[in-house]
């Protein structure tokens, strides 16, 4: 029962449950935009915490930095689809997103 | 003599109209000069060689041309004295018919095509002529209904297809009939090489039924082309090919191949003695006699010239046949040498007919009324044709006419004199009525389609010269039957060997 | 298809289900000993590479590798001919564009890295060639209408390169009288990566470009 | 170790590389790659001659690790024949191709598609045919599509559509296999399958796959669109060589390595399936109204025919019985090759000049082209199997087997299969006799007309009197891969 | 675009150090690696270049370094508030848009705004037209102003003399 | 850890899977591709989890290419094209 | 060996449920769908087999998958460019659904 | 155990994936499946211990083949509204 093992022990769980959030919010929240918002916000933080609970056991630095880089990548790609989609929902001059 | 022409004669043979045929194709339309010379060199190198090989069969000279098409399955050219008896008939009248040919066609559209299968057929003739096993005669007998048909509908006119399609549908069928046949008795008696005496006699008789049933499946696909009775119906119709094909498809080539095909497996596959035993010669016989009744019936209300001919031809080739169905070796001449005479008289016949119509447009006998003033040699040779069918002596078709008697007679098949009797007297009936009108009724003030003018000659040399020269044999055959290399002489020695095995 | 054809294609493929699953149990339970998988483990220090599905794709069965790069370049030349690409994307905002200034450059980087380290984890050609793909598509996405290919002539040269290198390294090493692709062991290792790096681009191209999905710019009419 | 079968399929692939790269000399280059592909296989062909079948691994890798390729005395022969019929095509396309664009697409997929059929043929190991399958059905489909309208994409996506479901069913046998078994290479296959349910479903699986990319009857229903609205080349590619390799494929691998699997009634289930495709694909030939689909049906009952051999063979062992019945085998698929193509090839010609292929219509236009119409009529004769062709030699060996063995019923179809193919095809032979004005020449553009006439020469009189040397080639051993 | 590759050499190196930077956080020490990397990292730059060409003004290291704790903090916020708002018996939600009038002019600045409004509490970035930003708010009872402003500050020094002076 | 590990992506798989009910209830494509993205971010933890679970490195790589490609179903539902007719 | 049959199991399943879709449907999408569905049934299927219960995956499956997919995605991408040029063309030609 | 429900779980969703893919009629919704599928896909295979193969699932599931099959989706939704009828 190492600190590291702790600190993952903690971090991974709250990882999880915001992923929960994030899916539930999706599932329960009435409307596109607000589900953007779940979506966006709970799974990003959700996966820095579980990135964060992983960090003390890789093999290399080079590794955990890797993860960071995937951490960092996830919140471009999850800010811009979160804002193309909403974009093209609030522009309505695409297709019936609906 | 060496054995390296031994080996290739027969091939040389056949492609010495092949040859020639496939070249014919590429020939520009308009080179008339090339074309016929490539024709009459063809014509001329297969006489020649022909004439070598019958010296060398008389001498008893073996030729053989074997190719290996596949494991058991040979490509076997070979000359005994039956082959030279047809190869003989089919190079002499080969050259005339296509003399006759070139004068016929003059000026007319897609020579070269005519041509190439002109040559193409007679080189399948020639094939069927010196095959020296079944699966050969198979080969060559099926080239020849290929070769045939665009010479059939070479006018390209409606009927002109429609008879082709008719003469096809025969054919094809039969030729169907004639592999299953043919593949059955092989399975049964492994390679059927041609042997004098037949090659079934040493083989249990279990094997006896299916040798019968076998029987009835090749004559239904030879029968077809000797236009047997029921299977007949092709030959009418394909009246509508120009003369010459008409006198090839008659005289030589197709009802002739079925007739040859028949003796040869009456005679080499068979063997007489079992065919006999199984009871198929006296099948044969019967059909023999229906058709050559039949077909003289109904030659006797034509009024079509050209109709009139084709039932006479079901009837004459029927007696190949005939003479082969009885056991006997004088019944066996009789039919041998009726092939080359029916082959001569017939083939003046249509080169006769065909001259009535390209110079005067006559299609029918009762438009013939004093055509022998207009046409007097025309006519002249067609009297010899005729006579010589009914059998008046001396004339060729007499000498085959007192075999089959005879054989008969020999034989103990006393009924067949009265067939040959009963067709004597049709055959007079639906011949001598032609004649009559042609010398004794006066012409009419117009010919119904007058096309050639009347010069020195009645009509053009191209198409006078081949009945001419073709009666005159048919009036030698018969005179000088006893002689030697006469047909007659030659069906002795095929007869002898057959017998004296 | 009407309503009980459909069932009875259902039935059938119900049916056909079943039977594959009780061969699969039988096939397994009669299983023999994997010697292949142990045979590649063992000849794995021969080839020069360290990833076994590496040295399988490219040494082992390399020509099944060559034949499936030709299949790609068929896809390529079929939809080459099959006429003009589909109209391109408009010209994206300035949030997809930054994002693509930061996600075009690290594919292209991840791709070279993932061609690297094929050579001894997984990774390899093709899944770089892939990752070089999606950043045409990234492109073309974001408006440009070539997916970031280069010309003609070069798109051509690019979409052979695979089977190029392939072919030449091969037909090479047949002319000094080895075995079609049998690379001499001291150089295995380079072949390989020099041929994998050939791929990779042949493959990001060619699947770019069939994203692009139309003959290239200078073709035809 | 044998360089010719590594070259016969690396020198297409070079091929089309150099035709991809330089567009503007395509179809230089292509003739160049034609020509020399036709003499690697010459070099096989005399190799084999001379040594017996020829096996090759690549990459220094012996089975089961490496891939090997292998050609027997069969297999040199139907590589001939490939490299003969692609040879015309190639020369033919250069004529028939208008378009100097089309061309240009022409050439490298259809070095492709050859360097597949190679590939194919040498092939021998089970997951190498799948990648060599997936080849010819991606370049044939996108080959048979360069025609451009609608009825071409429709029927090409459909023929890619099942070329791909096929490819997925092999794919799920070779699976199995490989569960089973942990091998890939057919020789060490076929020393360890036998009787069992496992390898009797993979086979069904692997067949299903190769039958439907063979177009065996009753999975033939995507065949004729796609043949009949290809260009002609193509057509003639498809359905001489690209259906043959699939079918051969079939056969090799039920005589070959699975046959311990086989039983008689599979064998005999299969001859069904042949029979019933000689019949129906005749039957549909002889109600088309077009020339290409006409030719199109004729291939499924060409196809057909192959297939009539497996309950026959299936049963004998090695021997000079089994050799001339693979041999017949051999020769009907060759016959078939040379036919169909120069069939194509002459219907293509004709639809150039007249604008469509409607049957009916034909007449004036046969009379005007003579080689095409001759062309047309020699390959009619080799389909129909009458002698002289190769197809006749191998009917008879066939039938001569069916009675030999007792199973007459397989002399049904045949007979029907010959007598509607007759029917067929002087249908339209008929229409080229008719009084039309005729062209000086026979041969009126050589370079569109003669390759077609060559075939159909080859398989007439070419097949049918040099066929004894084909038993030379095959002597040696049985199909043993 | 050469030009530029030349006026920008320090940002040519910048970026290659960057992506060589990476390169090492990829494929690890081996010197070797860099056989395909330098190609790979020359071939990434190159097209980094060509998508955003280099400006006269670069987000200054220091500023960033200071950026990101507040991020952080920003997205944990964003995280629970979203996650609380989720979870509870009846989401407390009451969505609406606010339109916002950004002071930024640097476009690469813009897009970073945009993209972390989306990760702060209860906005997200929607639709910007020019200066204009359409911000989504998960409950308009709550008034965002002040963080968007306090935001917008933070992004503005992160680029250099640029901002709301 | 391991066991950690495996639990967390359990629990990871779980919450995808009621993320997956949003890719199937729809209703419009947008919410769909939300359940898509909220599968690729779900996924990315779950691989990195099992890359620690199983000790197997390379599935970082593969949970960096989900990251890398992430937006890029989301471009391509949303991006329209030149010269397209407006609805 | 559960392992193997569990997932080999769902690749089989994976295969009849994309044939079953692929001769059902009509349109070009869901067939292509389906083809490759149950292509992956088929990968998937290889797969499980490489799996050999602790020791090293048998690798060869794994390259044979690898290729499958290069090729799949192929087909999809030229059978994708067909249905959009037969799209241009009007569609399938009514005579051909 | 874990590993088993793990594995439960992993076959379960993808086999509901094929199954709603398969069965969507609407093409986009179909697409989008599918691009889960091919995600999910990944995941297994990640966890069958063949990474070289996830990784060029999620490569082109995620990258080429997603965004040319939503391509082909958009168009055919679009027909479908123009027309009414099927895809």
């Amino acid at each position: 029962m190492t600190a590291a093992f702790l600190f993952s022990a903690i971090t991974l769980p709250l990882g999880c449950l915001f992923f929960a959030a994030g899916s539930i919010g999706l599932l329960r929240l009435p409307d596109l935009f607000t589900r953007l918002h779940a979506l966006t916000k709970a799974d990003n933080l959700g996966l820095g915490l579980l990135i964060c609970g992983l960090l003390p056991w890789v093999e290399s630095p080079w590794q955990g930095l890797k993860l960071v880089l995937i951490w960092l990548l996830v919140l471009l790609a999850g800010a811009t689809g979160a804002h193309l989609v909403a974009k093209r929902a609030l522009r309505g001059d695409g297709e019936d997103l609906q | 003599m060496s054995s390296a022409l031994d080996t290739l004669l027969p091939l040389l043979i056949v492609c010495s109209s092949l040859v020639p045929g496939a070249a014919i194709f590429l020939v520009r339309e308009d080179s008339h000069l090339l074309r016929t010379s490539l024709n009459m060199a063809g014509a001329l190198t297969k006489l020649a060689l022909v004439g070598v090989m019958i010296w060398g069969v008389y001498h008893e000279h073996d030729y053989e041309s074997r190719i290996s098409l596949a494991p058991g399955l040979d490509l076997v050219f070979a000359a005994d004295a039956l082959s030279v008896l047809f190869v003989t008939l089919s190079s002499v009248l080969w050259l005339v018919t296509t003399i006759y040919a070139i004068g016929y066609l003059e000026r007319t559209p897609n020579r070269s095509r005519f041509f190439g299968f002109f040559s193409l057929c007679v080189s399948a003739t020639v094939g069927i002529a010196l095959a020296g096993n079944l699966l050969t005669f198979v080969i060559c007998y099926e080239i020849l209904t290929l070769a045939t048909y665009p010479l059939v509908a070479h006018r390209g006119t409606p009927e002109a297809t429609r008879g082709a399609r008719i003469y096809l549908y025969y054919t094809v069928g039969g030729g169907a009939l004639l592999l299953l046949g043919a593949v059955w008795l092989q399975t049964l008696a492994g390679p059927l090489d041609f042997v004098q005496g037949g090659i079934l006699g040493d083989l249990p008789a279990t094997l006896h039924g299916q040798f019968q049933v076998i029987f009835v499946l090749l004559l239904a696909g030879l029968g077809v082309k000797a236009a047997l009775v029921p299977l007949h119906g092709w030959l009418p119709q394909s009246m509508v090919a120009p003369a010459p094909v008409s006198a090839l498809l008659h005289a030589v080539a197709v009802v002739k191949a079925g007739a040859f095909g028949i003796v040869r497996v009456v005679y080499d596959v068979y063997g007489v003695g079992l065919a006999d035993a199984l009871g198929l010669l006296a099948l044969l016989g019967a059909l023999a006699s229906v058709t050559i009744l039949y077909g003289s019936l109904r030659a006797l209300v034509q009024d079509g010239l050209k109709s009139r001919l084709a039932y006479s031809t079901v009837s004459q080739v029927s007696y190949i046949a005939l003479g082969t169905s009885i056991f006997g070796p004088i019944a066996t001449v009789g039919g041998l040498v009726h092939l080359v005479h029916q082959g001569i008289m017939k083939i003046t016949l249509f080169f006769c007919a065909g001259n009535y119509a390209e110079t005067l447009g006559i299609h029918r006998v009762s438009q013939m009324d004093g055509v022998g003033r207009r046409m007097p040699w025309t006519t002249l040779a067609f009297s010899a044709g005729a006579l010589g069918m009914i059998g008046i002596p001396p004339l060729a078709g007499f000498v085959s006419k007192w075999y089959l008697g005879l054989g008969a007679i020999d034989g103990g098949a006393d009924w067949v004199l009265a067939v040959l009797a009963a067709s004597g007297l049709l055959n007079a009936a639906y011949f001598l009525p032609i004649l009559y009108r042609a010398w004794f009724r006066p012409p009419p003030e117009h010919w119904p389609e007058e096309r050639i003018a009347r010069r020195r000659l009645e009509t053009r040399a191209a198409l006078l010269w081949p009945p001419l020269i073709t009666a005159t044999l048919c009036l030698l055959a018969g005179l000088f039957a006893a002689a030697p290399f006469s047909p007659l002489e030659w069906a002795e020695l095929i007869a002898r060997r057959e017998y004296d095995r | 298809m009407n309503g009980p054809a459909r069932l009875l294609v259902a039935l059938l493929a119900a049916a056909l289900g079943g039977l594959l699953l009780w061969v699969l149990a039988t096939a397994l339970a009669a299983r023999p000993e994997p010697a292949l998988a142990e045979a590649a483990f063992a000849a794995l220090p021969l080839t020069g590479v360290g990833n076994p599905v590496t040295a399988v794709l490219l040494d082992y069965r390399a020509y099944d590798t060559l034949l499936e790069l030709a299949v790609l370049l068929a896809a390529l030349l079929g939809i080459w001919s099959l006429g003009p690409p589909a109209p391109a994307y408009q010209r994206a905002g300035s949030a997809l564009r930054a994002m693509v200034a930061w996600v075009v450059p690290l594919l292209i980087l991840t791709g070279g890295y993932l061609l690297w380290a094929g050579g001894q984890v997984p990774g390899g050609a093709f899944q770089g060639g892939a990752l070089l793909g999606a950043a045409g598509v990234v492109l073309r996405l974001a408006g440009d209408p070539r997916a970031g290919l280069p010309g003609e002539s070069l798109q051509r040269l690019l979409a052979v390169l695979g089977v190029g290198a392939f072919l030449l390294v091969g037909l090479t090493v047949l002319a000094f009288g080895r075995d079609l692709l049998d690379y001499p062991t001291d150089w295995s290792k380079w072949l390989i990566l020099a041929i994998e790096g050939a791929a990779t681009l042949a493959i990001g191209a060619t699947l770019a470009a069939a994203y692009v999905g139309g003959r290239p710019p200078g073709e035809g009419r | 170790m044998n360089a010719s079968l590594p070259l016969a399929v690396c020198l297409p692939l070079l091929g089309a590389l150099a035709t991809t790269l330089a567009p503007a000399r395509a179809r230089a280059l292509g003739l160049i790659a034609a020509l020399a592909s036709s003499g690697v296989v010459l070099w096989l062909v005399v190799g084999v001659w001379e040594q017996g079948p020829l096996r090759a691994s690549l990459g220094g890798w012996s089975a089961p690790l490496g891939i090997a390729l292998a050609a027997d005395g069969a297999v040199a022969a139907l590589l001939a024949m490939t490299a003969m019929v692609a040879l015309a095509i190639s020369i033919h396309a250069g004529g028939y191709f208008r378009d100097p664009e089309r061309l240009r697409q022409f050439w490298p997929l259809w070095l492709l598609l050859w360097a597949a059929l190679n590939a194919l043929f040498l092939a021998a190991d089970l997951f190498n045919i799948y990648v060599g399958l997936e080849l010819l059905g991606l370049s044939g489909a996108a080959l048979a599509a360069l025609g451009g309208g609608r009825a071409a994409l429709t029927a090409s996506l459909r023929y890619l559509l099942v070329g791909l479901l096929g490819s997925m069913t092999y794919l799920l046998g070779v699976a199995l296999i490989y569960a089973a078994h942990g091998q890939l290479d057919l020789a060490l296959l076929g020393t360890r399958l036998g009787p069992g349910l496992v390898d009797a479903t993979a086979l069904a699986l692997l067949s299903l796959g190769l039958a439907l990319k063979a177009a065996l009857f009753p999975l033939h229903f995507w065949l004729p669109p796609t043949h009949a609205n290809a260009p002609a080349p193509v057509s003639a590619a498809l359905s001489a060589l690209v259906g043959k390799v699939a079918a051969w494929l079939l056969l090799m691998l039920w005589l070959g390595p699975f046959a311990a699997v086989t039983q008689p009634a599979a064998a005999t289930l299969l001859g069904l399936l042949g029979a019933c495709g000689v019949i129906w694909g005749s039957w549909r030939a002889l109600r088309a109204e077009r020339l290409k689909l006409l030719a199109a049906h004729s291939t499924v009952a060409q196809i057909g025919y192959l297939f009539l051999f497996v309950p026959l063979i299936q049963g004998l062992d090695p021997g000079p019985e089994r050799t001339a019945l693979l041999g017949a085998l051999l020769l009907m698929a060759l016959t078939h090759g040379f036919a169909k193509a120069a069939f194509f090839l002459a219907a293509g010609q004709v639809q150039q000049l007249a604008g469509h292929d409607r049957i009916d219509a034909l007449g004036g236009t046969a009379q005007r082209l003579p080689a095409t119409t001759f062309t047309l009529g020699l390959a009619g004769v080799a389909l129909i199997g009458l002698p002289p062709s190769g197809s006749f030699i191998g009917k008879w060996l066939l039938l001569e087997a069916a009675i030999d063995q007792g199973q007459w019923w397989w002399i049904l179809p045949v007979l029907a299969g010959t007598l509607l193919a007759a029917a067929y095809v002087f249908r339209v032979l008929a229409r080229a006799f008719n009084q039309e004005p005729t062209p000086l020449h026979f041969v009126t553009q050589v370079r569109a007309e003669l390759p077609g006439l060559v075939l159909a020469l080859l398989a007439v009189a070419g097949l049918g009197l040099a066929a004894g040397g084909l038993w030379g080639l095959l002597e040696p051993v049985e199909i043993d891969r | 675009m050469p030009a530029i590759v030349h006026r920008h050499w320090t940002t040519v190196l910048a970026r290659g150090a960057l992506f060589s930077l990476l390169w090492l956080i990829l494929a690890g020490t081996d010197p070797w690696s860099w056989l395909i990397g330098l190609p790979s990292v020359a071939l990434a730059t190159h097209a980094s270049l060509a998508l955003s060409p280099p400006r006269r003004r670069r987000p200054r290291v220091l500023a960033l370094l200071a950026f990101i704790p507040y991020f952080v903090a920003q997205s944990l916020r964003g995280g629970f508030d979203v996650a609380l708002r989720v979870l509870a018996p009846r989401p407390r939600i009451a969505p609406g848009f606010i339109d916002y009038h950004s002071r930024l002019t640097d476009p690469a600045a813009r897009v970073l705004f945009l993209d972390t409004v989306s990760l702060l509490p209860g906005t997200l970035g929607a639709d910007m037209h020019g200066q204009r930003l359409r911000v989504h708010a998960i409950d308009t009872g709550v008034d965002v102003r002040p963080e968007l402003i306090a935001l917008e500050q933070r992004v503005a020094a992160l680029f250099a003399r640029e901002g709301h002076g | 850890m391991r066991t950690l590990a495996l639990l967390a992506a359990l629990a990871l798989l779980a919450s995808m899977s009621l993320g997956l009910i949003q890719v199937l209830r729809g209703p419009g494509a947008a919410d769909r591709m939300m359940g898509v993205q909220l599968l690729g971010t779900s996924g990315i933890g779950v691989l990195l989890l099992l890359a620690v679970a199983i000790e197997q490195p390379a599935l970082i790589d593969v949970a960096l290419i989900f990251a890398l490609l992430a937006a890029v179903a989301a471009a391509a539902l949303t991006r329209r094209r030149l010269q397209e007719p407006p609805e | 060996m559960s392992t193997q049959l569990l997932y080999g199991g769902a690749g089989v399943a994976l295969c009849v449920l994309g044939l079953w879709a692929f001769l059902v449907h009509r349109p070009l999408l869901r067939k292509l769908i389906a083809i490759n569905i149950m292509g992956s049934g088929v990968f998937h299927l290889l797969i499980a087999l490489a799996e050999r219960d602790g020791a090293p995956p048998d690798p060869v499956p794994h390259a044979l998958v690898l290729t499958g997919i290069v090729v799949a995605v192929s087909a999809t991408a030229l059978a994708l460019v067909f249905g959009r040029r037969l799209d241009e063309q009007g569609g399938v030609p009514e005579d051909e659904r | 155990m874990t590993l088993l429900l793990f594995d439960l779980v992993l076959i379960a969703t993808l086999l509901t994936l094929a199954v709603a893919a398969l069965t969507s009629v609407e093409p986009r919704r179909a697409v989008m499946l599918f691009i889960a599928f091919g995600l999910w896909l990944a995941l297994v295979w990640a966890r069958l211990g063949a990474p070289d193969v996830a990784l060029a699932e999620a490569a082109i599931g995620a990258g080429l083949g997603g965004a040319l099959m939503l391509a082909a989706a958009r168009r055919a939704a679009r027909r479908r509204q123009r027309t009414g009828g099927e895809g």
